[in-house]
């Protein structure tokens, strides 16, 4: 196969191009779709949507194999999604519905997926970190050529989970790639109020793990950075860490009434829409007319329709079963 | 004046921060966001960031930090935004707040009020809805509050600001938004006592912090039944009051724990040992418990609720132990 | 064969290694030092580095590190030094370790042990002597082993890791050098159910791990004196053994809980209170409860053991339960 | 007062380099003296010793006014010594008496006093820096201009406190000295080990706080180092950091049969013993006889021996005290 990201007239092959579009477009539609069920009140808890920031996880999953691991935070349903998750099981889950891929029990912050190695789905800042390295361990000892793909905020890295996690992934050359979304937030605390070195790759270093920051908001350049950085980890390399610069366009759950930041700062951010981003580029290059884009959005709309259709159908998870899988179900002897 | 559980909160740390210019709130989001629960909302632009003070997500840090402050003089509020989270910093909670007095032949105290939420009952899944309070009642050192209501909410900080011993404060969510009257002139209250919130000579049920509305809400129900019902709200986790406990069941001779922790270990085990230990010729019946489920508590509603004490299943066991001719 | 508590526990991880291949231990020291207690020594040997892993002081990243490499397939066996520095790993233990199966509608099984020395009695201090295993008793999803004995250090392990689901194994730090004989064929235990380690019909004295030595020393005393004490070796934390225990009380009517823990709180609590429950009637007197002081445990040994259960403190309490005419 | 660290011949000023040279063979002199107490069974517990490190604690502390803080760890003897605990009330505490620092509830991992502002003495390893952190706040935001001096060794530095500590001093600029004890080991755990990054000064750099290494056997060139970074963060400058480049010549505790390193690595070591170095130092200068090294050992042995009589004379705290202290003593109303 052609390598997708160096191709004739334009910066990405046109079909791999329209590939990623219609990849963030879905994840786009997820959202949005899910913001309006909170409003109707079908998903309930806590919801953190990815409005914004499709570019890191669409171009990063896309340098994935299906044997390797993901794990991710509670703004995970675009990893979800483009892990191969279908969207109405990641509905039905928030929907509470046995059909979802927890049975309804993990909700909005918890999908899981055995299938595709999802590995959640955590709401506890910086608490996948320690597993992904497990994760890569247990890769590496059974002299498996898989890597593990561990998304995490920028908050997270001021917490003592992401320091053991990162040293000991470094210590013993474990692959994993290490992703930090870097929204410029945790909640409402802007990151030069939470870290005392702002700059990520210089925090890296002092683990001796290859970094590089990359704009997370052009698709094109995550999926270069993510293959180079990925193939890397995959040829013994040890783990590496990407710094995804992005930005949330909503605000950080529903609760959130965003007295921390400017509106001005949100829509200069917009401007750099990572969907509007790749659009342009292709459009500039002749890749996609404007039939074609209204077809990517009109694909990825009537995915989610269909799937909200589908979650409709859900149902309830039998009141007796709260209680199974606290343990493992033995086989009767 | 009406008032919510929130703004009551609110109203406390606002007095401490007026009275005391030692106190300061630190934690997550407290400032620039307004609080997480919005308990803080607004008091970042009356006492600025010196005072409001953001820190980064590193529990164990800033807990670690908020005991060193407060052994330097200081009178720090820490608010940890959920009980879920303060796992990350349990070392420097038992291993230093709650030790350092003792350890050090009573040289340093540790004058330090952390506050988190407590509970679930929001969706929030298992990892977002412990309530744990039970386990930070085990640890000697440690003074553990659970208030319910508004006076309590509003009372109990600057009481335990006074206090030269750590005082751990836990909210429970969902009373963040019930609103009632709340005296202009509230103020302090004492953190020693439980109090009786109804009184019935036929059962004691024993509560506190988020479940005592559905304890009422049951011993309403049940004195339409003609079963009396004393509700007890404990009000501080450790020290118990035990004598107030005793009391009640010598009056009743019959008693339910309702708490919303894990049945297996919780304080209503050892509330339960306590009566039997000090009142077992008195009691007609077996203490009774109604607890959470043993299970991650499950982010859909229904099996949520199959899990958490409900005021069925709290009629219930009153009637059980009532039933029992002792 | 002469062996002991030690060596019983490094024959069951050495047998555990070789038979699987997928089996491996990881922790601070437990190689090139030889392990802080000496319980893997000589293992770095014969399995090398890989297998035999020391880990940075980093107790929440190699917990976590478990955690995710029984997700991946393998059977880790986590050494956390004591107890004391779990409090550092609690977020990894119970919101993963505990949660994920349940949490991932049974998709994700956690099939990990962590082993870790527990319990005082050796002069070293606050931060070094906590009882802390009742704690972890209280989480769904675990499953807590206290082994007592030579046969159960030696047998548990291998039993823990055929578990699919998160086991913690509590190794007292008394019992190290105890001595014994143990059969050349030992091999696995079952973990599910507890042991009369001594039968007698006057009253059930029921206890785990550390404090067993005490309570057997305290029986032999207790039966000069008239009184025939049946002695329950729980060996299991969680899930409790309730039919056992039920058995025994129903054999008495008369039981004391003996534990290291402090006593509110303590897992001696949620015994009585299971006792109560389902026994009351059974009972000729109230349950009771030989724990530690409520104090963190000091240096000096007069203090120390002041503070611990005694042999004098079990008989006394024996004596009171028996004493009361039912 | 003349800058004893610029003096006419030699290093340093005659008088201040003999004090310092009395100073490390005091707790030179303490810590044998422990050895050969446990040995009898007088002193209980673990017990870690300071011998080959004295220099970092000597010369450290040296440059620290009385209401400064001093935060340290199990190994905390020496610095107790020479924050001015008498050495009678140091091993007071370690023979369990009423009479030692801590009413003989802490022992040797725990030696606290509140006069000197000694905050321990911790026997969590990098527990102690959170509580430096909250130190350091207590003064700058009672304006007073003290600094906090926090102790710990190599093995630290993985922990996840040592990094959430190191980010929050820098981020709101406290006045601590973060003391790095490098002996290159942690127990058994070599730091190349546990370290995937051994440069600490790079470390410290992921936080922005100004670090750098010091040969840790040298107490002039430790000093000198302590003396900059302290009157820097007396000024306002933030955190410093300092690597102090050591090695104990002792086992860990009195249970480590030393398994992991080569005697030949100790011996050599040995050969840059701080007590040797100074001396020769003074020697080399002319600032040191034979007689006054003489003296010198003679001053210190009998202070320790004398300290020992009166600790002999301690007495045990009443039984009926163990609970008091568990929370603090109210008068009565
Ligand atoms: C340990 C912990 N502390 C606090 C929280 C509450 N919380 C949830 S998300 C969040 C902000 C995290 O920010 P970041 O890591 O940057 O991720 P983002 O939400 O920006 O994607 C906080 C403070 C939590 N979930 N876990
Ligand atoms: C959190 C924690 N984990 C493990 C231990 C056990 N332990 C005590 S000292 C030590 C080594 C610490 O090494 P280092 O920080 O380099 O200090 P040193 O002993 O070399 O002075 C260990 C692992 C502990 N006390 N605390
Ligand atoms: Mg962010
Ligand atoms: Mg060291």
């Amino acid at each position: 196969m052609s390598d997708p990201m160096s191709p004739g007239p334009g910066r990405v092959d046109q079909e791999h191009g329209r590939h990623l579009l219609l990849q963030m477009l879905r994840v786009r539609q997820l959202e949005e779709k899910c913001i309006e069920l909170y409003s109707a009140s079908k998903i309930r808890g806590f919801l953190h949507v990815y409005i914004g920031e499709e570019a890191v996880a669409a171009g990063i999953l896309e340098t994935l194999s299906p044997d390797d691991a993901v794990v991710a935070t509670y703004r995970e349903h675009g990893h979800a999604l483009l892990r191969g998750v279908p969207a109405a099981t990641i509905l039905a889950e928030m929907y509470g519905y046995l059909e979802g891929c927890c049975r309804g029990r993990g909700g909005s912050m918890h999908l899981f997926d055995a299938a595709t190695r999802l590995y959640g789905g955590n709401a506890i800042v910086a608490g996948g970190l320690p597993l992904a390295v497990g994760l890569a361990l247990a890769d590496k000892m059974s002299g498996r050529s898989n890597i593990t793909a561990c998304f995490f905020g920028d908050g997270a890295v001021a917490e003592g989970e992401f320091h053991e996690s990162l040293n000991l992934a470094a210590l013993w050359q474990l692959p994993v790639l290490f992703c930090c979304e870097n929204n410029l937030y945790a909640m409402g605390t802007a990151l030069g109020r939470s870290e005392s070195q702002t700059d990520m790759a210089l925090k890296a270093a002092g683990y001796e793990i290859p970094a590089w920051g990359v704009d997370g908001m052009d698709v094109l350049a995550v999926e270069e950075a993510a293959r180079r950085a990925a193939d890397s980890v995959r040829a013994g390399g040890g783990p590496h860490f990407l710094e995804l610069r992005t930005y949330r366009f909503r605000a950080h759950s529903m609760f959130d009434p965003e007295r921390y930041r400017d509106k001005a700062e949100v829509l200069k951010w917009q401007e750099r829409d990572p969907i509007g981003l790749l659009r342009s580029t292709l459009e500039a290059a002749g890749q996609l007319g404007p039939g074609e884009w209204a077809q990517l959005q009109t694909e990825a709309e009537s995915e989610i329709a269909r799937a909200v259709e589908i979650a409709e159908t859900g149902t309830l998870e039998p009141l007796e079963d709260l209680t199974r899988f606290v343990y493992s179900e033995r086989s009767a002897p | 004046m009406k008032s919510s559980y929130r703004e009551a909160l609110r109203a406390g740390i606002r007095e401490a921060m007026q009275r005391d210019p030692r106190v300061f709130l630190m934690g997550e989001d407290v400032g620039a966001y307004g609080g997480s629960f919005a308990v803080s909302l607004g008091l970042l632009e009356e006492f600025g960031p010196e005072r409001i003070r953001d820190t980064p997500l590193s529990e164990s840090g800033f807990v670690g930090a908020g005991i060193g402050a407060a052994l330097g003089g200081m009178r720090p509020i820490v608010e940890i935004m959920t009980v879920n989270f303060s796992l990350l910093a349990l070392d420097q909670i038992v291993n230093n707040a709650a030790s350092l007095l003792h350890m050090s032949g009573g040289q340093f105290h540790v004058p330090l009020v952390i506050r988190m939420t407590t509970g679930a009952g929001r969706q929030l899944g298992a990892q977002h809805s412990h309530s744990l309070e039970g386990w930070f009642a085990h640890i000697p050192g440690l003074r553990i509050l659970v208030p319910a209501t508004l006076e309590d909410a509003r009372g109990m900080l600057w009481t335990a600001l006074e206090d030269p011993d750590p005082v751990l404060i836990f909210e429970h969510g969902s009373l963040y938004n019930v609103t009632g009257e709340l005296d202009d002139d509230a103020g302090p209250v004492d953190i020693e006592a439980a109090a009786v919130r109804r009184a019935g000579g036929d059962v004691s049920l024993i509560t506190y912090g988020g479940t005592l509305p559905a304890v009422l809400d049951a011993a309403g129900q049940l004195a339409a039944d003609g079963i009396e019902a004393e509700v007890l709200d404990l009000r501080t986790l450790r020290p118990l009051d035990e004598p107030a406990i005793l009391a009640s069941v010598a009056r009743t001779h019959r008693a339910v724990v309702v708490d919303e922790g894990w049945r297996s270990g919780s304080i209503s085990a050892e509330i339960s040992a306590r009566i039997t230990e000090h009142a077992f010729f008195d009691l007609d019946a077996p203490v009774g418990r109604v607890c959470s489920a043993e299970v991650p508590i499950p982010y859909s509603k229904h099996l949520e609720l199959a899990a958490l004490p409900s005021v069925e299943r709290i009629m219930a066991a009153a009637r059980e132990v009532t039933a029992v001719r002792g």
